[in-house]
């Protein structure tokens, strides 16, 4: 699929929403619903998504859609889909209806996690979207178990003391794997062409399936509103935010960078690391963290190649 | 409200206490009656005492409270005797019930009674059921016992009731219906008292 | 108990059996709940329905009481007939989902089995759960009995899906008394049910994917206040539906429900307003009273949301005492909610009767006839004192 | 329970309060519990005014390669039959991500301050 022909297709999220300018998520939305063949219905945690695009009376979605609450998309978007079995088995509805769940990372890798978890062992044919931007941003950038390491946030403060966020961020994409669902995937919306075509995947499969994609928060990453996109992308080069899917418990890789891209190279990008870099440069932080992306890339690496 | 019966069942858990009182409920429910049938309920698991109770009479039953003074007290495992006071607020004239072999008379020397005026009844209702049904399982026939000692209904209302009942559980095995029936017909006719 | 025996006109029924046979007439699309004591044999019986191919329902079994009721306003907001079932502790865990459910409108019905609320936890009988609950926006009506349970859970669906109220109603029974005892019960034909309560009406079904809604939305200071004097009317509305749909159902079984019931208060000089099954046990008392020569009376409060305020006043402004039963402490120091409730409504009428609370049979505590009675007894002492002693008592504890 | 032939156009006989939201509107006329019922109703909110930069683009210059319609995160970008029209300001922020992502060697967009007078903007005839 060629850009141009994906414009073709009317967009089913618009302007007028009022996310800060630069802002990641409305790119990952709009490249996810362009994927879709059939109508959808949504269903969107509490979150930035959900509070900046429908400000009563003014919705910028323009297929069906409902948030009840931060923690429960998955239980929400469940009770839909069932309805929708139940209707249709009853004859009462004939259309395909294809249902997203989006949430943030607080709404899915921690207050949602248990609420996800359900959803994906009953099997509801549902795609979760997690738009995952590394903390709290709507209720003004708190840490999440998505944030990582090293990250200034204000409920991980660069103190005196402490710099910042101590733990590494929760492998979400790895537990919702482990549901044995028939497709999950990492993507970024730096990456459009791969994240529709995981898009794509995720809509055709035959149950449950998960996008983790990762949306820049240029307010909470401290980042300029032009750079969306490049600091998405950096975060995918320096493999700290590695492309890859596991179809039918298959693992493959779906992006090797070329070139070495140091993390160090991404957070210094970023005014969340600040901190690491001045007054003087937190040299054995950073060397510690850039190991440890090392070694989960390749873990993932190996992973993937045995699957091949 | 003075036609009610009160009954208070006793066995262990898992033996059908609780199942003896719901199915005689069920069955006073089926002849006419109004009927109240409930367990008391506690985290006990498989083994350990309990109770459970009915309330059946000829008007309805607006009571939502424990039973406290059974006219008629059901013992339906024979172990019991000498750990559980069964005659506990029991009234005067009440009837007791139990699941025996030893003969009435001297099942209520053993008890050492203190009230003269409450009856003892007795039957094996196990060596019953082992008889008719192939399996030591006493609560049917305690349950052709008590609609005897307590006169709640004739006893072809509650076999008809019954095997209805039966037939839609077990309607690929005749036989197991048949001998519930008969070891209730059994029971019902058999039961002692003293 | 094969289920097929129990479709019956009458039969012997546990509380949980008979609020499951009245879910598997109403028949809704979707049902959406997990298991908790003593509410559980409503859920295995109603998968039991669904499995056996008895109801076209989908079955949701959710991990948590949290996800059960959201995947049912999931499900309510879609436009399928939507039911969940819970108790106590279960019922705290849906707590926000609660407020939701009625400020989207959405008209859920959900049986509620009273269980006392942790800690310690405890698994028996008491209103905390569901007092607790008043303020959610929800349609609370509370049930004597297995049969009561039966009607009330058929008449919600009507009184939750009328287009004035769009409001979800709890329906209570009290835990083990009356969800585990087994008692007659009167069952409609299944079609007489279907007819009653009419197809599932939801403006906004999401769907309806032609017409595509934004449900749940962020409102803000120049909007929120209008959603909820909005709810707030149709929960006033809701007094008058609740009337009606019980005059109508009387037409149906013979037996007509209203906010209240008053029994033998015609010249009653006492009373005592009571909830669930107690009201049960104190009309046995109230009827050994009036043998005795004792004008006593009593008022059962069958709908608590919305709260049948003038109707309360209308009937106890005639007697010189009433007690007041609480199955549940508000904490508040100064008694139980239904107390609070009670005396805020006899504030407005003419002649004030005094007016005491007792606070009875929390955690399942028993509460037999004595201890009714020796509270009627205590209630005509106030007749020419004061209430300057203690207005709250509790009744049946331990000193 | 029967399917009736009515049942079948359940969602179709919803009846559909479709009121339009006046902003002084009082509570009785308000669609219940908060539902928007239309879809894509911030079309009539305005999110230009956010702006202190403005996309210019060069049409001359434009490949139409649609980056910059696919990551503008306000959906600005005007496209008809795979072109680039220009774009709409009624709602751009001025982020800036269009002249970011607008290939560096074609260069088709840039931004400059809001008090300038541009062309080639959609819907500015």
């Amino acid at each position: 699929m060629a850009l141009p022909d994906l414009a073709k297709k009317p967009v089913r999220f618009i302007g007028g929403h009022r996310a800060c300018a630069g802002c990641g998520f409305p790119i990952t939305i709009k490249i996810i619903l362009q994927a879709a063949e059939n109508p959808v219905i949504v269903g969107c945690a509490t979150g930035c998504m959900e509070v900046t695009s429908t400000i009563y009376p003014y919705t910028s979605w323009e297929c069906s859609f409902i948030h009840s609450a931060f923690e429960n998309v998955a239980a929400t978007v469940s009770g839909i889909e069932a309805a929708y079995t139940s209707l249709k088995r009853q004859g009462r509805i004939d259309k395909d209806i294809t249902f997203i769940a989006f949430g943030g990372d607080g709404g899915t890798y921690d207050i949602g996690l248990q609420a996800l978890s359900g959803a994906l062992e009953r099997g509801h044919k549902m795609v979760y979207v997690c738009y995952d931007n590394q903390g709290y941003m709507n209720t003004g950038i708190q840490r999440s178990s998505a944030t990582p390491r090293g990250a200034n946030t204000t409920t991980s403060p660069a103190g005196k003391k402490v710099p910042g966020k101590q733990q590494y961020p929760k492998d979400l994409t790895a537990i919702v794997a482990a549901h044995g669902i028939p497709y999950a995937a990492q993507s970024s919306m730096s990456h459009w062409n791969d994240l529709y075509r995981k898009a794509k995947k995720a809509f055709a499969a035959d149950g449950p399936a998960f996008l983790n994609v990762l949306s820049t928060c240029r307010l909470g990453w401290g980042t300029a509103p032009e750079d969306t996109v490049d600091v998405a992308d950096g975060a995918v080069q320096s493999r700290l935010w590695p492309l890859y899917e596991i179809e039918k418990g298959k693992w493959k890789l779906s992006l090797k960078p070329r070139r070495h891209y140091p993390v160090e190279k991404w957070m210094s990008m970023q005014g969340r690391f600040r901190h690491l870099f001045n007054p003087q440069k937190n040299e054995t932080f950073i060397e510690e963290i850039q190991s440890q992306v090392d070694a989960k890339w390749e873990e993932l690496v190996r992973r993937c190649s045995a699957e091949t | 409200m003075t036609n009610m019966l009160e009954i208070r069942w006793h066995g262990r858990g898992g033996q059908g206490a609780k199942t003896a009182a719901l199915l005689l409920a069920e069955a006073a429910a089926a002849a006419g009656k109004h009927v109240q049938a409930f367990p008391e309920y506690g985290p006990e698991r498989m083994g350990a005492p309990v109770v459970s109770y009915n309330r059946i009479s000829d008007t309805p039953i607006t009571l939502h409270s424990a039973v406290l003074s059974p006219g008629y007290v059901a013992v339906l495992d024979p172990t019991f005797i000498g750990s559980i006071d069964f005659t506990a607020g029991m009234p005067e004239n009440g009837a007791l019930l139990v699941n025996t072999d030893t003969p009435a008379l001297q099942l209520r020397e053993r008890l050492g009674l203190q009230n003269d005026s409450i009856k003892v009844y007795t039957i094996d209702a196990t060596g019953i059921s082992e008889a008719n049904i192939g399996r030591p399982i006493p609560n049917t026939s305690m349950l052709g016992a008590m609609v005897a000692v307590a006169q709640v209904m004739e006893l072809d209302d509650l076999l008809q009731d019954t095997e209805r009942r039966l037939e839609k559980k077990f309607h690929d095995r005749p036989r197991l219906i048949q001998g519930n029936l008969a070891a209730i017909t059994q029971a019902y006719k058999e039961v002692e008292c003293r | 108990m094969a289920l097929q025996e129990k479709l019956t006109k009458t039969a012997a029924l546990t509380g949980n059996e008979a609020a499951a046979q009245a879910m598997r007439q109403i028949h809704p699309d979707v049902v959406a709940a997990y298991p908790i004591t003593p509410q559980t044999e409503i859920v295995q019986l109603y998968s039991t329905f669904v499995n056996d191919g008895i109801v076209h329902t989908e079955y949701v079994a959710v991990e948590s009481e949290h996800s059960a009721l959201s995947a049912t306003i999931g499900a309510a907001a879609a436009g399928a007939r939507s039911m969940t079932a819970t108790s106590s502790n279960g019922l705290a865990y849906m707590w926000e989902m609660l407020y939701i459910a009625a400020g989207l409108r959405l008209p859920i019905v959900m049986p509620v089995v009273n269980r006392a609320l942790s800690g310690p936890i405890n698994i028996h009988c008491d209103h905390s759960d569901t007092m607790g609950a008043r303020d959610a926006g929800w349609i609370q009506i509370y049930s004597e009995n297995a049969q009561e349970m039966y009607d009330n859970l058929i008449q919600a669906v009507r009184i939750a899906e009328n287009p004035d109220i769009m409001l979800p109603v709890m329906v209570t029974m009290d835990g083990f008394i009356i969800s585990h005892g087994m008692e007659n019960v009167e069952l409609l034909p299944d079609r007489a049910v279907e007819e009653f309560i009419g197809e599932y009406r939801y403006p906004y079904a999401l769907l309806d994917i032609e017409n595509p809604r934004t449900i749940g939305p962020l409102t803000l200071q120049d909007f929120y206040f209008e959603h909820k004097r909005a709810q707030a009317d149709a929960v006033v509305k809701a007094k008058t539906v609740i009337l009606k749909v019980g005059e109508e159902y009387g037409q149906l079984t013979d037996r007509s429900y209203e906010l209240i019931e008053s029994y033998r208060m015609e010249d009653a000089e006492y009373a005592l307003v009571v909830l669930g099954s107690t009201a049960g046990t104190a009309k046995y008392v109230i009827d050994e009273l009036r043998q005795d020569g004792e004008k006593y009376g009593l008022v059962k409060i069958r709908v608590c949301r919305p709260f049948p305020a003038v109707r309360l006043g209308e009937v106890l402004s005639r007697v010189t005492a009433v007690g007041v039963m609480d199955r549940a402490d508000s904490f508040s120091g100064e008694g139980g909610p239904i107390f609070a409730e009670v005396r805020a409504a006899l504030y407005g009428v003419s002649h004030r009767p005094h007016c005491i609370n007792y606070i009875y049979g929390l955690g399942g505590r028993d509460i037999g006839p004595d201890l009714i009675r020796s509270a009627a007894l205590d209630i005509k002492s106030l007749k020419d004192g004061s209430e300057s002693d203690s207005l709250v008592r509790y009744l049946g504890v331990r000193e | 329970m029967t399917e009736s032939s009515q049942t079948k156009n359940l969602l179709k006989d919803h009846v559909i309060i479709d009121k339009a939201i006046e902003p002084n509107a009082g509570w009785r006329d308000l669609p219940i519990g908060a539902v928007i019922p239309k879809g894509g109703t911030s079309r009539q909110f305005t999110t230009g005014d956010w702006r202190t930069i403005r996309p210019v683009w060069s049409p001359e210059k434009c490949i139409h390669c649609h980056r910059c319609w696919l990551y503008c995160p306000d959906m600005c970008w005007v496209s008809e039959d795979k072109k680039i029209q220009g774009v709409d300001l009624t709602n751009c922020k001025g982020c800036g991500i269009c002249a970011n992502v607008c290939p560096t060697k074609v260069h088709a967009i840039e931004m400059h301050p809001e008090d300038t007078k541009t062309e080639h903007t959609a819907g500015e005839d």
